[in-house]
């Protein structure tokens, strides 16, 4: 299970594995956040199972309910070189510690002339689908894309979270990590272990001439199912899986929609001021001769995430939607 | 407080044991059902923390306030929540109190003057404030409560919360329900007092530390507070001592505490206790209780009935309710 | 002074005419903020100036330094009716109330099912160009844009000002009033008191027919100025103040843009997933083959707001970039 | 604190007023340049809080840490930040401690220690636990300030660090500079407590409430703090007692005091009180001090011709220190 591809994992085991093998390599990571001790179970999911344990309770700290005492000892600790992970439980709770990540964690380095940085990890969960209601599942990387300062990455499988929350333990700039619930325990191909995945850098998940689908997160695998199904009919979808948002891997972007002339962008944010907004205007503005069709973008209903079942479901871009966007391309 | 306590009669010890048993039975079936794989969430049961919303329930009416949090059915059904519309928002119903569109999470009954569950630990005291800063500038007697756990305590609303109502002298009670656990990080782990009621004082607020699980020492402390907040006297803190037996979510391995400590908080089950203490005051005969306990699980067939039986809400839904006229970007 | 759009006010005192106005029409509605009533001075910069002898010091109050606090009173009160304008003072304080502003007051209308919902305004300020630096002038209204369940209002001048409030005052949902405190002392349109100017509205600042200029606050007189300029070389451009950036006003910014068949989007937030995204996917989206050029955007630099002078000048889009801007839609 | 206290001998309250002196020359430089229009900013003048910052840094070295507030030149200066790189960075010059990039609210100096300085109430707190929690870690026997205003005892932030503070018995130091403002604000408006010493209490933490203008007392106290945290004895909040001279902002019409409040404040300068004492206990004659105080002088001319001197910083700054590595979306 520990080399090669063709093994399977979970993003919840890769993301332990990432912890643990960080915390080995490196005396100055240190990991806290909400129960993330094994006295507390090592996590409400268990994704930090085990590391107290391995490293001691001293590394890997379960803290009070307070997330800017959460990130505001992370800043101080990695501004003298400690590498914090620190984890906020999910993406909503983010709202009660913004100043200390946008107004501090991205700032510092810069209104401190490079005199102080930031090197630091924050780890979230969000996600629909589990009917947590209206206050547990938003995706709101677009606010902090829209943050100069900070580096947000999203990995969509096992493999890849390895490698980039390594890569993020490693940068020397703040790094939000977005892990996305409902894909935690979704076989995937196993890490590589020690192998980083570069922050900034997109993957061509599934090569393609006709259309380009970019995404990232959960709706890759919709992207991929789409473009299985549209094969057969001859049309062969390009599905891009972002992996990092920002920065935004502009060369890979553009090369592929210069080739394909067609896009569409699926993310789970809503549309108004998300990140298919910017991708798609830097498509526009670059390939705008290029271009067969405008930019699609998809996102969920303009809404709080609705807890009813069928609501919940219809709330999030589908591959309907998505093979709808894509013909919209073409027509 | 140097009022001296006075002991819930017996009507009004019969009231709080029909909230109780109506929280516990109604949790009990909320918990089956969702173990049977019928109704699917993320489930907070508030089991083993019945008394402290039922003993200061009936200290209030519809017109008062309460904002209260994801383990909140206990504080919503003791506030008069009826079960038909608990049940059919727990099944995401449109027939339930908010359209099946908040979930446990999120429900909202202002008949009954449930006015915010809210699933951000802290949120539901500067809420709360607010409601009560209404009542006083109308200068209307009601009442707000604000419900909250000990790890909320935690948490920078908590503190800027209790520093406004107290400058303010907001007809608000702050009720922290401590469970001694916050999901899994026991109450020493992370909280730097022994008793959250002293915390009290950084506010020059009264603070009253009570067996939340004692209806009588928990009707007492709710009483005055609510008195003294009714007499535009300010705010008061609560900590009320409980226990909840079913873990953080419901579906938790409890790994986290010793078997021993679960066991013996649920051997002193407070419904159980405070229906043994009816029968010894003479208060209620047995066959008295138990027809109320029968009359109780009727109540609950035919929520579960009407929720099950309840359509799911149109899609359209996910455009009502964003804005007082429909907006789509 | 009170009549005709002859006279001049400036967005200061048109501020506080409104709040004047609306405390004096309605007794639900309430003023608080810190220092916001008379025994504080009524203001840092004097906006509530009078408002607390005038209408009492129990419907104009002065609160701690709580913005959690402040915008949960405001939420709680407006539940049942009071509608509260909540100040926090400059927009960068936000990051301490954004669980209160995001997951409550877009929120509470929708989870509940329509049973409650909150009438707030949230008046602020901002705005690069005083020295202020990285913590204290920065434009996040894309975060709020990208929320649903909010209003966004940021209003250009005096008269705009003072009408537009007054109907976010009125307004059933939660609205965000946005104040460029570098505009607070310049002359403008004087407002006619009690005139409400409505939220989703935007205004045709200058007519045209060759290319659109699409902005909102300060930025407006910067495009009027690139116009005014353009124009002695025959080049009418079309400058659009949006007033109202969520809900966008799609009809407005079309069919100008359908006519022009060009467009520059300008804001002080930086590009990178800001207002102008969402303004130029949405119009490559409607109009791909009428366009002669992809949309512009402009925006501040991608870094923090820096101190120095020369760095905060250049920090903000100016007329030469906007002039550049408009000739690139040109060629 | 059983400990006796003792006083400050005669070097070391000699070098306290080195400091005050510096801060205080400093600031009547700052405001005088500004006035005159050579140069533009937003100014929080510290002028009237002297000694708090003076006597808590002759108990540190440059090993130590501090976190301070936009109204935070004296703590810098005291902790030995040059008046060459503070007047530079005022003037937005290449040669400011920041590359003029922060600017008078956000200077850092990690030479000297200081680490933070922030424009947002609240924010030097958490952030000083995590200094703390890195010579915690490491063994280090470092210890970490946090300053901070009375008005920011009210915002959740405070609340939050001291109890991890607490928890985690960090090496750190909450100075509360209590001006009795916060803006325009009485500190009784603002603070539902008397003592913001005493919210000490609530994270089970040692408060201390000191003449912060008593260079005797704050010294003591500041020491004893000190001295436990680097012990690894925990945190300790000090209330420090002061008045601002000129206001929140300069050029405040401070039409929210008295004027005799005000003038009584200034009537008894803390700077000119400690000159007097070194003379009173025979600690430094008049000439000596005189001779300091001009070589202090000297020493701001030359940073204020240095500052003016300087470049600005080239358009390219505006890509640079964002990230690692220039990254241009
Ligand atoms: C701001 C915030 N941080 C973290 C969480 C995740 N969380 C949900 S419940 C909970 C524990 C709360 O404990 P307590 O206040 O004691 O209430 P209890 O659940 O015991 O009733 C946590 C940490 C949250 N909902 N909100
Ligand atoms: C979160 C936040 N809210 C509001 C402000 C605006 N503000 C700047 S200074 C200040 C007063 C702070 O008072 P205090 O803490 O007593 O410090 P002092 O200025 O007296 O030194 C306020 C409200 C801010 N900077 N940050
Ligand atoms: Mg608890
Ligand atoms: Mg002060």
């Amino acid at each position: 299970m520990t080399t090669g591809t063709a093994a399977t994992s979970t993003l919840l085991s890769a993301v332990n594995q990432a912890l643990d093998d960080a915390l080995a390599a490196n005396p100055d990571v240190v990991v806290f956040g909400e129960d993330v001790a094994d006295s507390e179970e090592g996590g409400v999911l268990g994704a930090t199972k085990g590391l107290s344990s391995r490293h001691g309770s001293h590394r890997v700290r379960s803290t009070p309910i307070s997330e800017q005492a959460i990130i505001g000892a992370a800043i101080g600790a990695s501004l003298v070189g400690i590498r914090p992970v620190a984890e906020i439980m999910l993406m909503n709770f983010t709202t009660v510690a913004m100043d200390m990540i946008v107004n501090h964690a991205a700032k510092l380095r810069f209104m401190s002339g490079g005199k102080t940085h930031v090197p630091i990890t924050i780890r979230m969960m969000t996600g629909a689908g589990l009917g947590t209601g209206g206050q547990h599942a938003d995706f709101l990387e677009a606010w902090f894309v829209h943050t100069a300062g900070l580096k947000v990455v999203i990995p969509s499988n096992p493999s890849d979270a390895y490698g980039l929350l390594l890569s993020c333990i490693d940068d020397e700039d703040p790094c939000l990590f977005i892990e996305n619930m409902p894909l935690y325990w979704t076989p995937g191909p196993a890490p590589v272990r020690g192998q980083r995945i570069p922050i900034g850098k997109a993957r061509i998940a599934r090569p393609g001439k006709d259309v380009t689908l970019i995404s990232y997160s959960r709706q890759v695998f919709d992207a991929l199912a789409v473009a299985d199904k549209l094969s057969k009919e001859g049309i062969e979808a390009e599905v891009i899986d972002l992996r990092t948002i920002s920065p935004l891997d502009d060369a890979t972007l553009l090369e592929s929609v210069a080739r394909t002339r067609r896009a569409v962008v699926i993310h789970e944010a809503t549309r108004q001021c998300g990140v298919g907004a910017e991708i798609a205007s830097r498509i526009h503005e670059n390939l705008h001769r290029e271009l067969r069709a405008p930019v699609q973008r998809l996102g969920s209903a303009f809404c709080p995430v609705p807890f009813s079942k069928p609501l919940e479901t219809a709330f999030v871009p589908g591959a309907q939607q998505i093979e709808a966007a894509v013909r919209r391309t073409l027509s | 407080m140097n009022q001296a306590r006075s002991l819930p009669d017996a009507p009004v010890l019969l009231e709080i044991y029909r909230r109780a048993t109506l929280i516990k039975q109604n949790d009990d079936r909320f918990r089956a059902v969702i173990q049977s794989g019928k109704l699917v969430m993320p489930y907070y049961s508030p089991r083993g923390q019945e008394i402290i919303p039922a003993a200061t329930s009936v200290h209030l009416s519809d017109d008062d306030y309460i904002c209260t949090i994801y383990r909140g059915v206990h504080d919503m059904l003791a506030k008069g929540v009826t079960p038909r519309a608990l049940w059919a928002e727990l099944a995401g119903r449109v027939t339930g109190s908010c359209k099946g569109k908040g979930g446990p999470m999120h429900i909202t009954d202002p008949a009954r003057g449930v006015m915010v569950t809210t699933g951000i630990v802290g949120s539901s005291m500067p809420i709360a404030n607010g409601l009560a800063l209404a009542a006083q500038l109308r200068g209307e007697k009601r009442v707000t409560i604000a419900y909250f756990g000990d790890g909320a305590s935690n948490i920078g609303a908590f503190h800027e919360a209790l520093n406004l109502a107290s400058l303010w002298k907001l007809p608000v009670v702050f009720i922290c329900q401590n469970n001694r656990f916050a999901e899994h990080t026991r109450y020493e782990s992370g909280t730097s007092i022994g008793r959250i009621a002293d915390r009290a004082a950084a506010y020059s607020m009264p603070g009253e530390h009570v067996d939340g699980n004692d209806p009588d020492a928990m009707w007492s402390a709710a009483g005055q507070a609510i008195a003294r907040a009714r007499a535009g006297d300010g705010p008061t803190l609560i900590e009320a001592m409980t226990f909840r037996f079913h873990g953080h979510i419901f579906g938790d391995a409890d790994g986290y505490m010793s078997k021993e400590e679960k066991a013996s908080a649920i051997a002193r089950d407070p419904v159980v206790l405070l229906r043994r203490r009816l029968i010894e005051r003479g208060m209620a005969t047995d066959a008295a209780l138990a027809e109320l306990e029968r009359g109780i699980e009727l109540e609950i067939d035919a929520a579960l009935q009407f929720a099950l039986d309840s359509p799911y809400p149109d899609l359209a839904e996910l455009r009502r309710d964003v804005y007082a006229t429909e907006i789509q970007p």
